[in-house]
């Protein structure tokens, strides 16, 4: 039995993820790989609490000016609701049904992209608003890298499971890209880790001042 | 930059009886200590030092005994022994107590050295000086005593004299190794620290002592030094009141001094001063305060004090210490020009 | 360098329970995912009535997203699984290593 | 499939290197990349100690020796010593372990042309307006503060070669996690096989902050950012904890493969095994574990204050005892052995006085409180080549002479390495020894001359003596290499004759499947077990069958490519080159294409059929 040999609902190995030598070699890479974005996203949190409020003069706006609740809450639901549905497509997937699984990962990508736009919202707005710019204050450098960081990880995790959906929508599943999947889910799931800490480490402990 | 090729074989011998000895000169080397703290750091120093000696000695003998009875001589094969818990259980506690000896003093002189209260204390009198550091040059402020000088940094013996150390533009760091070890002037914060300087063996170095930048800083970073004058507290006093006393210009002994001072009020006065009240904010002193000038031991710091080496700096800083701030920023001057500036300079003394 | 499956035999007995199993998980995972909403609202409530001490809404809200993380990592990442012993003490290790960071970026770099 | 044996033009092994994921072949690139950046970063020290060799000396500027002192730090810590150590690694580990590659064979490519296109990215500075200046630490107030694009090169480049080490650890470190051969349990694994394993986990921890660290600074210089500007809320200390959260693992992550290295040898050439194996491993665990909770020991004149000096002193000094553990370990696997004193036995039993001084002035630098003494002077300068050379570069040297015979099938010449292991041991006591004095007596570290009167001057010649002694003895190395090869003389499984390990097992060089049959471990050292029982080999663990490939591929080179040229457009871009951006989307399209090439063209790789291994087995013994 080869990893692109067509199986059926029966042949379908309990976990597709793991179940050849290969899978199970990307499976915990990918793992460790998280295991050092931990510690990547670690140093920018890091960054970020040492420089928060850190501005040249009392003419830009700090923290507690500039954030708002209600965006930062339709953006966390927006994005947990992903996670979400990207679970209920690898529950698709453990069960061999590929047109489910794409049904949901779709709606996973519409998801995420509805992050993106308000992220991109609501830079924009802060550029225009408060001049709040990558370059106006230490402060600010932070805050756009390590939000805008986890920002690129949404816009790479998004092309990744579009690749993935356009590569295999004529083939369907199979041992060799179910692995693929359910890693691309796995990175999509650490996002939204990331995601947790953000809205709470930036933005609902910069309202608290 | 000048050569030294004569001589080299002689002082190679002279330097060679010093290695002998061992400890380098007392005016620089920190196994010569003359003052409290570097007193603390050479004690840790030597504790350090025999309990590493011992380790090494213990390592050399197995290390020989191995390699003298257990050289392959026949092809029997060795019997394959897989450890030995009491061994094991000897070499990880013999080490684990040999560190606790080290760590104890090491953690007590660590809380002693950073003990700076007394500096923050209301109506302390404790002696405070604020030390500026800048590409290649150290600026001194007394801020009680409301003086400034520069380069040569002046210090009373036997008493706590306490420091604030900060950067004008890229870390430097502040060391003066026969004296104590060094801390960092940081370009974000003050950092804070003491010294003390020893009466009887700051006597021995001829009382001044060399201090050097120690943290990378460009290319000049291998000359940012600076001397330290080590006087009794009387002499020290008398200086203070020496440069208190000068609240204008000094004015010119000679003609051509007086020539001398012209020409630097028209192209130097923008950046040094010549009296030494601090009216200034400390990022508003941009190059060496020249009240004391002829006071001083070193020119920029590395020069030898007399009017020849005063020329050919003023004549081209830049061969002296590359990327230096002075180069470049005052007109060609020219011979007669420098002969008075020279003069003029030499002359800027507070005391005799 | 094989890409044998390794648990090839799959006889049909299993299906019905694996079935049952994914079903059962799935489960979980809406109840987790519930859960993880209203916490969420919690933390952003807390902060938005303005009333309680930062001193209370700082700690009380870390705990919140780290107990919403430990249900994506263990329901949504499926960390409680077998074979996740490997990627679970790597991960682990990451996140002490994050917190002694964020600990010393809180305490000595200070001005 | 066989055409691996047949003799090829000269452009068919160039484009076979350029495209090969064999671990084998990887592990001689790298090898021959490390050991060309090694002769740079040596010409660099050399040229240092010219420089230094009298006072007032100006054989190089001042602002060319700060490019000097950077591009020779930075270019042996991560251009020299840690590739070499990952040929090492990946020409054996897989064989010791009993795999027939790594677990991604592609991506092991790909971290290599990473690294080789980063650090000739770094080097290509001297050609284009100067090198980075600021030390390889490269703190921020100066680094922020340096014209040009020397530290430009510093950042990008690391980043570039920073990203290939990365994945080259997470590789390592499934390769052993999933790939051990049947009955290979990690209690069983040779010890150079552990280190690597946690240096590799090491690696995954310890290079983001780095990579963090890096793009903080490349926003600052080149997209107006503000982490490091003081006046606009910024601070330098956060690179300092970054550079050094990275820094210090680094410096275990060079030492911990070295030991590795070193307990292969001592083992073998006692013909005894390893004394203390799991205290071995134990330490090994503890000293990457403890090399996380000390970087601060770097920054004890910073200001962190008492309170975390004390802290950082005391856990830094507390890594002696694994690492005495472990030097106790040797010598007792050496006691009542029966000890043979070949080339690689004499780096290794040179190490060990050597590296034990260096590890104690470690502890010495320790102290916190004398620490301010010691501190940026020439005394760190004589701990850290103390370990360094006397630990990392004797290990090389000892695993180059040891593996020679596994990776090229021909034995170095033992006379000349005896001559150069006397030349380079002689060389680098006489070079760094008196350096500690040095520092005590008040020179600093970084000083591109010292004046005359400060009592420096003999101590700073018997320095630069040593260093030409070390440059001969690197000579006839390279002179020892090509006569080699150019006799290649070729030998057997196991020419030392006292292998111990699965690698011994198997021809020289292997062949490019490694293992006809996946070997069944029945222990510790696990081809010495089967001689001791009077067996050839070593027991199959499966029938002979068919053996999945991976198919070679030119994407990794195209990837590096990539972001090599990127790296340039981005550089410039701050100059308002016009042609700055296009080169940038250029070099990003060709990165990111290549990535999709590779991620939509199912690769499946090929297999060597059973017909054929029966029939080569045949023709081996015709
Ligand atoms: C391979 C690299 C390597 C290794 C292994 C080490 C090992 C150690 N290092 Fe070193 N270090 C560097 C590379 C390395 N270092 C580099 C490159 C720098 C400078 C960076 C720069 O600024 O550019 C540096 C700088 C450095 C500093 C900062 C100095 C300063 O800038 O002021 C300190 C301070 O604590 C330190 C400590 C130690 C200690 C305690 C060990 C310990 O791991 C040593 C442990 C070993 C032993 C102790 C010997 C064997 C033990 C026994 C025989 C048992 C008995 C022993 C005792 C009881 C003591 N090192
Ligand atoms: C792996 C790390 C490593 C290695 C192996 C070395 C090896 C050497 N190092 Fe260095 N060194 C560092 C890492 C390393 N160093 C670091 C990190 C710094 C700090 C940098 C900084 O401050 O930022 C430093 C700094 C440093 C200094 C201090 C500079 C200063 O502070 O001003 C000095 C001075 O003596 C020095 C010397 C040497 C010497 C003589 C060797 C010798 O062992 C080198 C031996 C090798 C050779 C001699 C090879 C020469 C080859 C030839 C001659 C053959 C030529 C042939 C052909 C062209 C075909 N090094
Ligand atoms: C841009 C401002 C600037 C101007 C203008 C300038 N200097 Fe300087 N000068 C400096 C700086 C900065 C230094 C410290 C250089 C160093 O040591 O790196 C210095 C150093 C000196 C020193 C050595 C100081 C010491 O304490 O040892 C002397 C003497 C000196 N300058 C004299 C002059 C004279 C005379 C002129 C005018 C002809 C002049 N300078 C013009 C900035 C300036
Ligand atoms: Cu200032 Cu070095
Ligand atoms: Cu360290």
């Amino acid at each position: 039995m080869q990893a692109e040999e067509k199986l059926t609902y029966e042949t379908w190995p309990a976990s597709p993820e793991r179940s050849t030598l290969e899978a199970k070699n990307k499976f915990l890479g990918f793992w460790l790989f998280l295991g050092g974005e931990t510690v990547l996203f670690a140093s920018l949190f890091a960054t970020y609490l040492a420089l928060k409020d850190k501005v040249p003069d009392s003419s830009h706006h700090l923290a507690k000016d500039i954030f708002e609740l209600p965006l930062t809450l339709t953006a966390t639901m927006l994005l947990l609701t992903s996670s979400l549905t990207s679970v209920y497509a690898m529950y698709h997937m453990k069960n061999f049904a590929f047109k489910k699984m794409m049904v949901w990962l779709s709606i996973t990508v519409l998801l995420g992209l509805g992050f993106l736009g308000l992220e991109i919202y609501e830079f924009n707005h802060y550029v225009h608003e408060f001049h709040h710019t990558f370059t106006s204050s230490a402060f600010a450098s932070a805050f756009y890298s390590l939000v805008g960081f986890h920002g690129a990880h949404v816009t790479f995790g998004l092309g990744w499971i579009l690749a993935l959906m356009f590569r295999n929508y004529k083939r369907g599943l199979n041992l060799y890209n179910a692995p693929k999947f359910y890693v691309a889910s796995l990175y999509w799931h650490f996002i939204d880790v990331v995601w947790v800490f953000i809205f709470t480490v930036v933005y609902l402990m910069g309202m608290v001042g | 930059m000048k050569r030294l090729a004569k001589w080299r074989l002689i002082s190679l011998f002279a330097i060679l009886a010093l290695v002998l000895s061992g400890c380098g000169q007392p005016y620089l080397s920190a196994l010569r200590p003359a003052g409290e703290v570097a007193d603390i750091q050479y004690d840790l120093m030597k504790l350090s030092t025999y309990i590493m000696v011992g380790v090494i000695i213990v390592v050399l003998i197995i290390f020989v005994l191995v390699f003298f009875r257990f050289r392959r001589k026949d092809d029997k094969i060795p019997k394959q022994v897989e450890g030995s818990h009491s061994l094991e259980i000897i070499w990880t506690v013999i080490p684990i107590l040999l560190l606790l000896i080290l760590a104890v003093p090491t953690v007590a002189a660590t809380f002693k050295l950073a003990d700076v209260k007394e500096m923050d204390k209301k109506n302390s009198n404790a002696l405070v000086i604020n030390v500026r550091s800048h590409l290649y040059w150290w600026d001194f402020e007394y801020p009680k005593q409301k003086i400034v000088t520069s380069q040569d940094l002046v210090v009373p013996t036997n008493e706590k004299v306490y420091f604030n150390l900060k950067s004008m533009d890229v870390k430097h760091s502040f060391w003066i190794p026969a004296v104590g070890g060094k801390l960092d002037t940081n370009t974000d914060n003050v950092n804070k620290f003491w010294l003390k300087f020893d009466d009887k063996r700051a006597n021995e170095a001829g009382n001044l002592f060399y201090g050097k930048c120690a943290e990378l800083c460009g290319p000049s970073h291998a000359l940012m030094d600076f001397k330290v004058k080590a006087i009794s507290r009387d002499k020290f006093d008398a200086w203070v009141s020496a440069m208190q006393n000068v609240k204008k210009p000094q004015k010119a002994q000679t003609d051509l001094a007086a020539q001398g001072q012209d020409i630097f009020n028209k192209s130097c006065i923008g950046c040094h001063a010549v009296t030494p009240e601090n009216k200034m904010p400390d990022t508003a002193r941009v190059a060496p305060n020249l009240t004391n000038f002829g006071d001083r031991s070193r020119i920029a710091g590395i020069l030898d004090h007399n009017k020849k080496e005063l020329k050919n700096w003023l004549k081209n800083p830049e061969t002296y210490k590359p990327g230096n701030e002075m180069s470049g920023k005052y007109e060609k001057l020219t011979e007669d020009q420098l002969n008075a500036l020279a003069e003029y300079l030499m002359g800027l003394k507070v005391q005799d | 360098m094989t890409n044998q499956p390794l648990s090839s035999s799959n006889p049909r007995v299993d299906l019905e329970y694996r079935r049952r199993k994914n079903a059962e998980e799935m489960r979980y995972q809406v109840i987790s995912f519930t859960l993880m909403i209203f916490l969420t609202f919690v933390a952003f409530g807390v902060v938005a009535i303005k009333g309680f001490t930062a001193w209370f809404v700082v700690p009380f809200i870390l705990l919140l997203a780290c107990v919403q993380v430990v249900f994506q990592l263990f329901y949504f990442m499926h960390m409680s699984h077998k074979g996740h012993e490997a990627p679970s003490m790597f991960l682990f290790t990451g996140v002490f290593l994050a917190m002694i960071m964020v600990w010393a970026f809180m305490t000595i770099i200070w001005w | 499939m066989s055409t691996y044996a047949q003799k090829k033009g000269f452009g068919a092994t160039i484009w076979d290197y350029l495209t090969t994921v064999d671990h084998k072949k990887i592990a001689i690139l790298y090898l021959m990349a490390g050991g060309l950046f090694f002769i740079m970063g040596g010409l660099e020290a050399v040229f240092i100690r010219i420089q230094l060799a009298v006072p007032n000396n100006d054989f190089v500027s001042a602002g060319a020796f700060n490019e000097i002192i950077t591009m020779h730090g930075t270019t042996m810590i991560f251009l020299a010593a840690m590739p070499l150590l990952f040929a090492f690694m990946n020409a054996v580990m897989p064989l010791q372990i009993g795999a027939r590659d790594v677990a991604f064979p592609f991506v092991n490519a790909l971290g290599f042309w990473l690294f080789f296109f980063g650090g000739i990215f770094l080097n290509l500075s001297w050609f284009l307006g100067g090198a980075p200046d600021a030390g390889w630490t490269s703190y921020a107030s100066l680094a922020v503060h340096s014209k040009g694009h020397g530290i430009d090169f510093y950042v990008l480049g690391l980043q570039i070669s920073g990203l290939g080490t990365l994945i080259g650890g997470i590789n390592f470190l499934v390769t052993i996690i999933n790939m051990r051969a049947p009955g290979m349990t990690y209690m069983r694994m040779p010890l150079f096989t552990w280190t690597t394993f946690v240096a590799s986990a090491m690696i995954l921890f310890a290079f983001p902050p780095l990579t963090v660290g890096l793009t903080l600074m490349m926003f600052d210089r080149l997209f107006g950012a503000n982490f490091f500007e003081v006046a606009m809320g910024g601070n330098t200390i956060i690179w300092e904890h970054l550079f050094w959260i990275f820094g210090h693992p680094e410096v275990y992550i060079l030492i911990l493969p070295a030991f590795g290295i070193f307990s292969e040898i001592f083992s073998t050439f006692s013909r005894k095994r390893l004394f203390g194996y799991s205290s071995m491993v134990f330490a090994t665990v503890l000293i990457g574990f403890l090399g996380f909770m000390v970087w601060a020991h770097h920054m004890f004149t910073t200001g962190l204050g008492p309170v975390a000096n004390a802290i950082f002193a005391v856990a830094t000094m507390a890594i002696g005892v694994p690492t005495g553990i472990k030097i106790f370990n040797w010598l007792f696997t050496m006691w009542g052995g029966s000890v043979k004193f070949t080339t690689p036995m004499y780096y290794a039993f040179a190490f060990i006085p050597s590296f034990v001084m260096g590890g104690v002035t470690g502890v010495m630098v320790a102290t916190a409180a004398a620490d301010y003494q010691y501190h940026d002077t020439y005394f760190v300068v004589a701990h850290f080549h103390y370990v360094i050379v006397g630990g990392v570069v004797l290990a090389l040297l000892a695993g180059t002479h040891y593996w020679w015979p596994k990776m090229f099938g021909t034995m170095l010449n033992e006379t000349l390495g005896k001559i150069t292991f006397w030349l380079f041991f002689i060389g680098f006591h006489l070079t760094f020894f008196i350096q500690h004095f040095l520092g005590l007596w008040g020179m600093p570290r970084r000083v591109f001359t010292y004046l005359p009167g400060q009592g420096l001057n003999a101590g700073n010649l018997i320095s630069s003596i040593g260093a030409a002694f070390m440059s001969v003895a690197v000579l006839i190395l390279l002179f020892n290499i090509i006569m080699t090869q150019v006799k290649n003389v070729k030998v057997g499984n196991d020419p030392w004759e006292d292998g111990r390990t699965l690698e011994w097992s198997i021809p020289s060089p292997p062949p490019f499947y490694n293992f006809k049959q996946l070997p069944l471990v029945r222990g510790l050292d696990a081809y010495w077990l089967e001689k001791m029982a009077g067996k050839k080999g070593l027991t199959p663990a499966e029938p002979i069958g068919d053996i999945h490939m991976p198919n070679s591929s030119f994407i990794p080179f195209m990837i590096s490519l990539g972001l090599f040229i990127a790296a340039f457009g981005a550089m410039y871009h701050v100059d308002d080159k016009p042609w700055a951006l296009p080169v940038l989307i250029i070099g990003l399209v060709i990165t990111f294409g290549s990535m999709l090439v590779r991620s939509v063209k199912d690769d499946h790789g090929f297999h060597i059929h059973k017909e054929e291994l029966v029939q080569e087995e045949k023709g081996a013994k015709a």
